[in-house]
């Protein structure tokens, strides 16, 4: 499946949505294994791309994840600013040539984030959310199961990049604060396709 | 001069700090920094890592940073930038000690790397 | 908590930046600071770490410096406190860092210790 | 020769004198293999002694070199606040105990800076020429000639420790600022014997 640009912008909605409301789960998660500003993070980011969008509403879905990826490269202000950001401006990018298939756009962001954090799956960060979810797309079989199966997944695992690296052994048993907000952009994404 | 030096740090005391203090080894070097986020908070910021390396008069930088973010920002930019930046993968403080004085005092670029070397942390 | 971090260098700002750096990942640990001269000018100051190891509320002190000076004056102390100081020729921001989170997490020192000798480098 | 406790006063107040007067020779030094600042760190550390001296008159030799130890300790700023600090210091202990002959007072001081700064001769440091001076004195023969030639040989020495160590090759032909101060210690020291 390829993604409409409204299905694309209520994706977008959806996130920034639960970004806001979900500001303490993701500090609490990031204080036990990090710094505890991710959520703080991401809530600016998503007022970030709230105020472009209201500045210029996006209409090309290069143009809404363009938008997307400056607003968190400026604001986000932590590690997950660039990650997300280079995420969403190699899709932009790649939307600009061709229409893609949903799962194939999934796999040119999570490129970008392993690009970007010199890091692969198993190293539990939200590339442990990304990549299976990637995949499941690519096999049209995306679900919340999927998502859930990958927090899960990524929580017994001890993280050997990000800040959660340094407590190794015991940043085991604890869910990575990136993962869980990526969490949130992919039940963002299987809400608005569903709606 | 040949080569200049950008800090790019999560906190704006540090970044301000290690620009005082390698001033005093090298008082003939361009030392340009981006310190914390936009508000000067902890954190990392593009933009100012942007405007550090526009202001820097070398012509080419020495980059030195801390920690995840930093770097991540750094690398963005690089792929953004025409300027000719060395990201050193070195002790944030002693690094950027070690390369001004050797800049200071005009070292060609193989010297000031053989000596970042030791460093090499990250 | 067993272990307080000290962080002794040559700047003030460079001090206080990396405490608030590694603050963050380590609110409950005590982190006291001695950076630069009486003056606040760039240099070191054994009043400064002496106060600072005494209003470290750690059992026992890691400590972590940037250059020469501040190396010797922390050494100086050392022979004169009955404090048990554990003194770390590592990174300054980079070591700091590392071991605040773990000791932040009750590691034991030889974990800490584990984790801090890919960071020597003095 | 043993010093007396006048000769020994006079001999701190020259190198105070001599401290005052060149500040701007050692910053000049510092400048071309340092930070700059060891006149300016000096001339803190001779203000210290002169005001801990009119502060409390030292009575015993003992008295005269912690009073300075602390001096330079508290006020110097720089690597030289330490070492000769530490010198200073190890030579009042030393004096506690036995009244010492010139030589050995200067070996133990000399001692003592070795293990402060972790060094030893051929470094290009102010060991360079408190060592021959130590050795000469223990000779009885410690002149003006012995300092000249130390501070000669120290110049084409490539540093090893300290600030001028980071100049590896380029330090060489560079008079060390620190050499430098220790030269005016010991001249001082040589003008007050004769005195
Ligand atoms: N090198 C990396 N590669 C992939 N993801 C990373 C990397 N470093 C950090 N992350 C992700 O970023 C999240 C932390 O984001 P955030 O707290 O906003 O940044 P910071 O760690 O700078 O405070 C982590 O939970 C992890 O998912
Ligand atoms: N490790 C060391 N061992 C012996 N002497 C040293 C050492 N480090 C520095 N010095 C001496 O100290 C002098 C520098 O003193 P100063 O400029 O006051 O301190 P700083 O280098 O901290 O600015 C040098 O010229 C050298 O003689
Ligand atoms: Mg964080
Ligand atoms: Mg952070
Ligand atoms: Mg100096
Ligand atoms: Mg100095």
């Amino acid at each position: 499946m390829k993604l409409e640009l409204t299905t694309a912008k209520k994706w977008i909605a959806l996130f920034v949505e639960k970004l806001e409301n979900n500001m303490a789960v993701l500090n609490e998660l990031d204080t036990a294994i990090g710094d505890g500003d991710h959520g703080t993070n991401m809530k600016r980011g998503a007022e970030a791309i709230t105020a472009a969008f209201a500045k210029k509403e996006p209409e090309t879905l290069a143009d809404l994840y363009k938008t997307t990826a400056f607003a968190m490269i400026q604001k986000v202000g932590g590690a997950s600013g660039p990650l997300y950001g280079t995420a969403f401006l190699d899709m932009s990018k790649a939307e600009k040539s061709d229409e893609l298939e949903l799962g194939d756009l999934l796999q040119i962001g999570t490129d970008g984030l392993k690009r970007r954090g010199q890091s692969d799956v198993g190293m539990k960060t939200m590339i442990d959310v990304w990549q299976p979810v990637s995949e499941a797309a690519k096999n049209n079989q995306l679900n919340q199961k999927v998502i859930d199966d990958a927090l899960a997944k990524g929580k017994d695992l001890v993280a050997t990049k990000g800040r959660a690296s340094y407590l190794e052994e015991k940043s085991k048993g604890h869910i990575d604060p990136g993962s869980q907000s990526s969490a949130y952009l992919f039940e963002s994404l299987i809400e608005a396709i569903g709606a | 001069m040949k080569y200049g030096i950008v800090i790019v740090s999560h906190s704006y005391d540090i970044a301000q700090g290690v620009k005082k203090l390698i001033s005093q080894a090298a008082p003939d070097l361009s030392i340009t920094t981006a310190g914390g986020t936009e508000d000067e908070e902890i954190g990392s910021s593009l933009e100012k890592i942007q405007q550090a390396v526009d202001d820097n008069h070398g012509e080419e930088i020495l980059a030195f940073y801390d920690l995840g973010s930093s770097k991540m920002n750094l690398e963005m930019l690089m792929e953004m930038t025409d300027k000719k930046i060395h990201k050193y993968d070195v002790a944030l403080v002693e690094g950027a000690y070690t390369a001004a004085t050797l800049a200071q005092v005009d070292s060609p670029l193989d010297v000031i790397e053989k000596n970042l070397q030791p460093l090499k942390i990250k």
